[in-house]
């Protein structure tokens, strides 16, 4: 048709063409099935073979599920309601929710560590939104460790309020010495403080304010927290730990000095070398060896204490990754503009960092959330820890799918959620940085 | 020039520590040694003051004494008297055991979960999703109690495979009788070397170094001519036949051996002497443990329902002596065997046994209490490997997925171009650059597996944690080094495994201006 | 110096087992109860007057000896045998006996077997880090037969994997068989061979090296005993405290002599613990004696003057 | 800015460069969706061997998706594509044919990184022709040395400049020895003092006679070799014309918009 | 191409900017290593306050090396540089004091992405200087004007052109009111149109008495401003001469080589 001959016969179009359907092969429904299902022999086969695995899957855990059972007070009431139709029995679950949830926590105080929860989510709304929240918000994110401490377990406020002061004392002294003393001897001096406070003036005045005013709450053992809420406050009291320490450490490992350097690369790579289950039988039954005699404190602060550790070389690593991400310039245009050391971090190169880890951070809590279920072994309830506990009561003997549904569905939503706001927040840094 | 003020250089000053850029880094560094020596110093002098309290000391003296406990799996000789050392041995063997399975099982799981992740194939593609979000977000340990649970709660019990009176039974073993799934594992049918296994061993090794020398030849042609030679078809060829073709001609080969009974009358066949040692007598055979023959005289006593049993000796020769000495009144000998030096006292049944493959399996079989013979996976081993695998598998999908996905179109569509076929564009382009993107994340998830593989612990799997990191400390009491032992060995094998990764990286990174 | 920190504290840590009914398992509301946890209160009671004020802390077999010598427990009263090695070792110091056992086997009684003899090629599960694991093994060495040991960390997963059927044979002390199928659905079809196959004398533990404290677990122990052969129960416990004409009574608990103060407690020490949990045998009969269902007879565990093992010393 | 760079090159005699009469390639009626997305319709194009087109057009047009569809890494729906006697169907023969015919040239070059420069030359002969090792390097070679840059032969992509890298594409696809080169913006990921060096290598490969078809808005370029400039828009061909025509006296309203655009600027 | 950008912008009246007599920089026998890779060899130096230096010369010969040892950015091993009367030598104290003193200007502007330009400007004379927060912004506005960007205060760096960010870099530079400036090709990663802003910035700057050592290619911003040109190679100061005697009359062969190269092409 087009003879067109290349010098001789130009050619122009005098009306364009409107858009015109595609063929029908290559439209609506025909087509997706076309290229999503059968687009080779192959991808047919398989199309098959997934189509047989779920409707194997479906056909039989849907009557199970369909049929099953949600008021009960132990397995044998459950199969006699159930009168040998396949079902499941979730009534172990209805039963237990609080167990499982909360463990050994007092009912009445359940609001506790709801009304915590929600602080903490109050508390990291201005760090996972830095653009909606409004800054004032990190006053709360500041306290909020100290009042979550107090909600959940109890006792006095002026505990946790004369802790944090420490740390404002200690501050307050950084302020005070280091413009006069240098950055070495500040730090010094401000550590001294902040010890200073804790071990004199809070001992010596801490329970003269309890008296006046108490502010007292009912005190809750480590040993009643169970459940979810136990797998939570590891978790989140690790990350919120250790991410200083991670901070501290990824600089250490990045940082010229020989000695500062080595202690952190031996630190992080001893403690990720080793599995935390081992990790956490030192905390259950080494740890003491290491205390001065006579020293022993609460279990549950020992396994924070050696989890905190171990995700703070996790954090180390993805904050190192951060630091290395950002280009050279940074630091060089801070140095060229005078800035010190501490100040060209605080101010130029964490923020940066910290930004570009955030997602890797999401991740090592999504790690460590899961691998709180440890606690088991050593003895903490944790939701597996109940699962067996409420397997080995004569009501509850031999269930065994509810219980591991329930919790893996648990576990399962938190971190996918989890999971999905890292991927958004990696996409929204690769649109900024691109 | 103009003159400058000079600068005075004046001798050492104290503040110079903290502003000398020289000397300041010295001083934050000596500053954190001794902060590291006194933490250091205080932790072992805890140590100390709390081990004299106790009464212990330090020592390692406790691998050499006498570990007294069984242990169920074994992949070295063990038994109780054997040493705390020797057990910590087979517990760290048992762990590398696990851990090699759960990677090579998880990366073949995760390649195919990453690559069907892409498949063009929508409810593939989405079936994979759900795999891999399925076991990245549910804690390791939920599946691997729910595997276990699953393997002692919804497979037979042993004693189910018995056939009852009626003919049926409430569970039967698959594939012609070899395998029983059961809830105490998975028995299978175990190999069990002959005379001839060395033969067959020597021409499998050829054969690796055919296929070797094989694709040398090929790649030299194709340089020299361009002609492409079929690498994989040869390869997959030469890997099987000669093997296989060995083994039928020996199998063809193979004689039948002469049984030499005692205490009967000659002529007889093996259900006559069994006969003719009444009712209540026994066939007791001398065998050694692990051989073909042993395991076809057990086997052709089981055929032959005479009420018998297996006396081990360590040779042929002690089978000879033992007869003798009366212990035994049935032997082996080997084919060809002049019936005139049968030894006295004992004749040859007329109906020897054949003398065996130079490869037979050892069929498990139904006993008093559990299945004998074969080889017995247990469910702690099936479900603490089945767990990691699917765990690590959905990680390793995700990095093949990444691997693949970081390679550019532009790649495969430059490969088409030059109008390369497409298995050969994932071979010759695809393949070798996404492998450097994945093999790094590769390594440490191995090194993940490696290490969760102590939750062996919720299944009691007989890992290195079980056995030095548990019963060993329990009955010597040597907590502090029995930890750090168990710490190290997986310190060691974790820094071994970094270096590993480190060495490749370097080797393969790619070069840039 | 423990006494000094369990009183600071106002709690005693004791080590138990993770669940063994009539031994120590906590009830449904989370109250620990039992044999062994009745030595627990008895301490506490003692020392500082407060039955309830235990912290109890469930170990495995694996993991009690640990968590007393690293003093995350001060008391640990979980089954566990007086062997040499681990009271001369292992550096525990032990109490004295307060049940008198051996190690026995419970198999399905389908499986007709009548003897340990039997149990070829059987599998057994077994508790790990135990005696019966030692014994096991000797007693099946000595014996030349052949098991397939399924190790397991407590009692609840042994009794677990037992009833899914994954092993033949569960063996442990005869007081924990006992107690264990008592809790079966029906334990009629479990039998107890009668092979008992070691002795395991059990008993509360310390840490060596500090007599004291050993000294109050023990004569708190004793003092239950004793209590059960003078006719000192916790129903008559306060009445008896005003005095009576029996020296031995009144010193025990406490009207006559300074016996407590020798130690460092108050002097109503023992009256404190008999009124908490009771005397030795009413500690029994309640927790595992025969109108329980774990219903074990006193035995050996009956007093010396009833013929069995339970022998205090004199209170002088 | 970009005319400038070219305009210091000598001037190209075009008569010298010969168009035969026969067929190179020819399009007709073809049609393409992506989805329901009418890219390209009803096509019509023939090139004659020896025949130098240049496809230029605003953004989304079609340009791309059109000479892709030439060596098929997009499939077309309707209409029928002959290149050199063999028509493209889903037959895989003709496509392995067809593209061991045609050569391409991306915009971001495509090279595989993780060979060197040779190895890249050499493993489409090598794998697809067939060639022995030795003779494929000979053949690299002389390529490379046509454009420029023989002694890079043992580097690996990352280690050239934009520029180099684009020679070595047309090397690559040269190794082939295509009877018909498609070029895809080869210029416009490159710095101005690279686009001259890759503009110099394809107006020689011009001079040689090969038949080219080159998406770009190199108008310096098209003036210089092109045999004929093709206009598209919205997936068709608007206008088509010998260049000098096609500059001065464009005859639709879009060529005339478009060719104000770039070259006012 | 980059000289016609700047050819349009009005010479400079070169007389009205006076040098002093005092000396601001003053590098004496300085040398560097890199390992055992001798880059600087025996530089001397002095520059008087007020004076515009330009330094040229080939890719790799430590042009860059030389202005980052004035702010120490780099060490240097031997020799000694003294900047306004305070030696640099290992003591925080004068390194501090003489990175406030001298402002640097780098290549790729290194503005830091995550503060707003304001707080960019701010951040220095704040943490540094102590100014109160109110007056450090009082005067980057005065700054950011200077340069012709006070509208843009409150957006961030990456919403900005590659020319408004290096003028940001400047004003950020000069709010901390440095004596002098060190520019280390300041315009070479900037399109042709960007590169008369800066220029134009610069030679504002130039016009008010700053003292200036900048690396640049810019021949004709070095023959509008420079007092002095200084050439360098293989890590040595090869020549220096007053701008017109430098370019219409080097006397040194690798200068004549070297600028045939730059003004040729
Ligand atoms: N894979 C695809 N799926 C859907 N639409 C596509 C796809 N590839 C391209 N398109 C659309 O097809 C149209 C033509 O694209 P094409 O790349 O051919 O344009 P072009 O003329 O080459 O433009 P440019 O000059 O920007 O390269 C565009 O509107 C584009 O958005
Ligand atoms: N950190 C470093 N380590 C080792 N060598 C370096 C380092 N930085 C620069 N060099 C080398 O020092 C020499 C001088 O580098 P410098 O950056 O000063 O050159 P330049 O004159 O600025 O060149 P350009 O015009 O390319 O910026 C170069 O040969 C370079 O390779
Ligand atoms: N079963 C147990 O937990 C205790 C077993 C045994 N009495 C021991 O002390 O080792
Ligand atoms: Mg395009
Ligand atoms: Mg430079």
């Amino acid at each position: 048709m087009s003879d067109t001959h290349a010098q001789t016969v130009p050619y122009v179009r005098e009306s364009m063409l409107p858009q015109a359907e595609p063929p029908v092969a290559e439209r609506g429904v025909v087509k997706w099935i076309r290229e999503n299902l059968v687009s080779s022999w192959l991808n047919a086969i398989l199309t098959l073979v997934s189509l047989y695995i779920i409707w194997w899957v479906v056909s039989h855990v849907w009557g199970w599920f369909a049929g099953s059972v949600w008021n009960a007070g132990s397995l044998t009431e459950c199969r006699e309601i159930l009168a040998g139709e396949e079902g499941a029995c979730f009534a172990v679950i209805a039963e237990r929710w609080n167990q499982l949830v909360f463990g050994f926590y007092p009912p009445e105080l359940y609001w506790r560590p709801l009304l915590a929860l929600a602080l903490f989510f109050a508390a990291i709304a201005p760090v996972l939104f830095p653009e909606r929240v409004p800054r004032a918000m990190f006053v709360v994110t500041a306290a909020m460790p100290f009042v979550n401490v107090w909600l959940i377990w109890g006792g006095s406020l002026w505990g946790p309020i004369f802790v944090a002061l420490g740390f404002v004392a200690g501050w307050g002294a950084w302020r005070l010495a280091q413009p006069r003393l240098g950055v070495l001897a500040g730090a010094i001096l401000s550590v001294l403080a902040a010890l200073l406070w804790w071990g004199v003036v809070t001992g010596w005045a801490s329970p003269d304010f309890a008296r006046i005013l108490p502010l007292d709450l009912q005190r809750v053992t480590s040993r009643d927290i169970g459940g979810f809420l136990l797998s939570t406050i590891i978790g989140l009291s690790a990350i919120i730990l250790s991410l200083p320490l991670g901070i501290l450490l990824a600089l250490g490992r990045q940082s010229d000095l020989f000695i500062i350097n080595k202690v952190s690369v031996a630190f992080i790579e001893v403690i990720r070398g080793i599995p935390l289950i081992v990790w956490l039988f030192t905390a259950q039954l080494l740890l003491n060896y290491f205390l001065p005699p006579g020293t022993n404190f609460d279990l549950l602060l020992r396994v924070i204490i050696m989890v905190t550790l171990f995700s703070a070389a996790y954090i180390a690593e993805v904050v190192r990754g951060g630091l290395a991400a950002l280009p050279r310039g940074q630091y060089e245009g801070a140095d060229s503009l005078g800035l010190s050391y501490w100040q060209s971090m605080r101010l130029i190169i964490l923020p940066q960092a910290l930004k570009i880890s955030i997602p890797g951070i999401v991740n090592t809590f999504i790690g460590l959330f899961k691998d709180t279920t440890l606690v088991v072994f050593i003895g903490l309830l944790d939701p597996i820890g109940f699962s067996n506990a409420i397997r080995a009561s004569t009501d509850w003997n031999g269930i065994y799918w509810e219980l591991f549904v329930f919790i893996g569905v648990l576990f399962f939503i938190f971190c996918y959620s989890m999971g999905r706001y890292s991927l958004y927040l990696e996409k929204k840094l690769s649109r900024e940085h691109r | 020039m103009a003159t400058t003020t000079d600068p005075h250089r004046a001798g050492f000053r104290l503040s110079q520590l903290v502003y000398d850029t020289r000397y300041r880094s010295m001083t934050i560094q000596i500053v954190a040694l001794v902060a590291l020596i006194v933490a250091g110093w205080w932790l072992v002098a805890n140590v100390v003051q709390n081990l004299s309290a106790l009464g212990k000391d330090f020592d390692f003296g406790f691998l050499s004494s006498r570990a007294g406990y069984d242990i169920n799996q074994t992949l070295i000789a063990y038994d109780n008297s054997m040493s705390h050392g020797r057990a910590s041995l087979v517990g760290i063997l048992n762990t590398l055991l696990v851990a090699f399975m759960g990677c090579v099982t998880a990366t073949v799981l995760g390649v195919i979960a990453g690559v069907l992740r892409l498949s063009r194939n929508w409810i593939v593609a989405k079936l994979m999703a759900v795999y891999v979000e399925g076991f990245r977000n549910v804690p390791l340990l939920l599946w691997i109690v729910l595997i276990f649970a699953v393997m002692t709660e919804s497979t037979p019990q042993p004693r189910d495979f018995r056939v009852l009176d009626d003919g049926t039974s409430a569970a039967s073993m698959l594939l012609g009788d070899t395998i029983a799934i059961t809830n105490r594992g998975v028995f299978i049918p175990a190999p069990v070397w002959g005379s001839g296994a060395l033969v067959l061993g020597l021409v499998f090794l050829a054969s690796l170094v055919a296929i070797w020398a094989y694709r040398r030849w090929a790649f030299a042609r194709q340089e020299r001519t361009g002609q492409i030679a079929p690498v994989f078809r040869v390869s997959l060829v030469l890997f099987l036949v000669p093997t296989i073709l060995v083994f039928l001609f020996m199998a063809f080969l193979s004689d039948r051996q002469t049984l030499v009974a005692y205490g009967g009358a000659d002529g007889q066949d093996l259900a006559g002497f069994a006969q003719a040692l009444g009712p209540d007598g026994r066939v007791t055979a001398c065998v050694v443990p692990g051989t073909t023959q042993a395991l076809l005289v057990r086997r052709a006593l089981r055929n032959s329902d005479a009420n018998f049993s297996l006396v081990e000796v360590a040779d042929g020769e002690a089978a000879i002596a033992a007869a003798e000495a009366g212990e035994c009144n049935l032997i082996s000998q080997p084919p060809g065997v002049d019936p005139a030096t049968i030894p006295a006292g004992g004749f040859a049944l007329s109906d020897g046994i054949r003398s065996g493959n130079p490869v037979e399996f050892d069929v498990p079989v139904l006993g008093g209490f559990n299945f004998e013979g074969g080889l017995q996976v247990r469910n702690s081993l099936i479900a603490l490997w089945l767990a990691l695998s699917l765990y690590t598998g959905a990680f390793i999908a995700e990095i093949v997925r990444g691997g693949i996905l970081a390679i550019s179109r532009g790649q495969s569509e430059a490969a088409f171009a030059l109008g390369l076929r497409p298995n050969r564009t994932m071979n010759l382009v695809i393949l070798p650059q996404a492998l450097r993107v994945i093999i790094p994340p590769l390594i440490s998830q191995y090194l993940n597996l490696t290490k969760n593989s102590s939750l062996a612990i919720a299944v009691g799997y007989m890992d290195v944690r079980a056995t030095l990191g548990g019963i060993t400390i329990n009955q010597t009491g040597r907590e502090l080094e029995g930890m750090l032992l168990l710490g190290g060995f997986y310190l060691g094998l974790s820094l071994l495994i970094s270096g590993v990764l480190n060495v490749y990286n370097n080797r393969v990174k790619l070069k840039e201006r | 110096q423990t006494l000094e920190s369990v009183q600071e504290n106002g709690v005693l840590n004791c080590g138990v087992s993770t669940g063994l009914t009539g031994f120590s398992s906590p009830n449904a509301s989370g109250e620990w109860e039992g044999f062994d946890v009745g030595i627990c209160r008895a301490v506490a009671a003692a020392v500082l007057g407060d039955p309830m004020a235990v912290n109890f802390v469930p170990t495995t077999g694996q993991t009690r000896f640990t968590a007393l010598a690293s003093g995350e427990i001060d008391l640990l009263a979980r089954n566990t045998t007086w062997t040499f090695s681990r009271d001369v070792d292992l550096g525990f110091s032990f109490a004295g006996v307060n049940y008198y056992d051996g190690q026995g086997f419970m198999v399905p009684r389908a499986l007709g077997v009548s003897s340990a003899q039997d149990l070829d090629g059987a599998t057994v599960c077994i508790q790990t880090g135990t005696t019966t694991e030692l014994n096991l093994a000797d007693y099946f060495r000595v014996n030349n037969i052949s098991y397939e040991p399924v190790p397991i960390e407590t009692n609840a997963e042994a009794q677990q994997q037992y009833l899914a059927g994954a092993c033949d044979v569960y063996t442990t002390d005869a007081s924990g068989l006992a107690a264990t199928r008592a809790s079966f659905e029906n334990p009629g079809d479990h039998v107890i061979l009668p092979e008992i196959i070691s002795k395991e004398p059990l008993g509360p533990l310390v840490r060596q090296g500090d007599d004291q404290w050993a000294d109050i677990v023990r004569w708190t122990l004793n003092a239950l005993i004793a209590a059960e052969e003078y006719g000192v129960t916790s129903t008559n416990v306060s009445e008896l405290a005003s005095g009576t004409d029996n020296p031995e009574i009144n010193r025990l608990l406490g009207s006559e002599g300074e016996l407590g103060a020798m130690f460092g407690l108050e002097n109503d020490w023992a009256q404190q613990a008999i009124a908490a949990v009771g005397n030795y045998g009413e500690l029994f009969e309640q927790n595992i004696g025969e109108s329980t269902p774990i219903g074990l007879a006193r035995g050996l565990n009956a007093q010396w003057t009833d013929g069995g093992l339970m022998y205090a010393p004199p209170f002088r | 800015m970009t005319d400038t760079a070219f305009d210091d090159s000598p001037k190209v005699d075009r008569s010298q460069m010969k168009v035969s009469d026969e067929v190179a390639i020819e399009i007709a009626e073809m049609n393409k969706w992506y989805g329901t997305f009418h890219v390209l319709r009803d096509i019509n194009l023939t090139v004659y061997r020896g025949e130098r087109i240049v496809i230029c057009g605003p953004s989304g047009s079609g340009k791309s998706t059109l000479i892709r569809c030439i060596n098929r890494l997009e499939e077309h729906q309707s209409g029928r594509i002959v290149v050199d006697g063999t028509e493209l169907s889903s037959d895989l023969k003709n496509i392995d044919k067809i593209r061991s015919e045609v050569g391409m040239c991306f915009q971001h070059f495509n090279l595989f990184p993780h060979l060197t420069i040779l190895e890249n030359c050499t493993l489409a002969p090598i794998w697809v022709r067939k060639v022995p090792k030795k003779e494929a390097e000979e053949t690299a070679m002389h390529f490379l040395e046509k454009v420029k840059i023989p002694d890079q032969a043992n580097k690996y992509p990352g280690q050239l400049s934009g520029g180099q890298q684009q020679r070595v594409a047309i090397a690559r696809s040269l190794c082939m020895r295509p009877r018909i080169m498609l070029f895809d913006e080869p210029t416009s990921a490159l710095d101005p003092e690279m686009i001259k060096e890759v503009l110099d290598t394809m107006i020689e490969l011009a001079e040689e006679g090969m038949t080219m078809i080159c998406v770009t808005h190199e108008m310096g370029f098209a003036q210089a070799v092109a045999n004929r400039v093709i206009f598209m828009d919205q997936g068709q061909i608007v206008e088509q014309n010998e260049p000098r025509e096609f500059f001065n006296n464009p005859r639709s309203d879009r060529t005339k918009l478009f060719l104000s655009q770039i070259l006012g600027h």
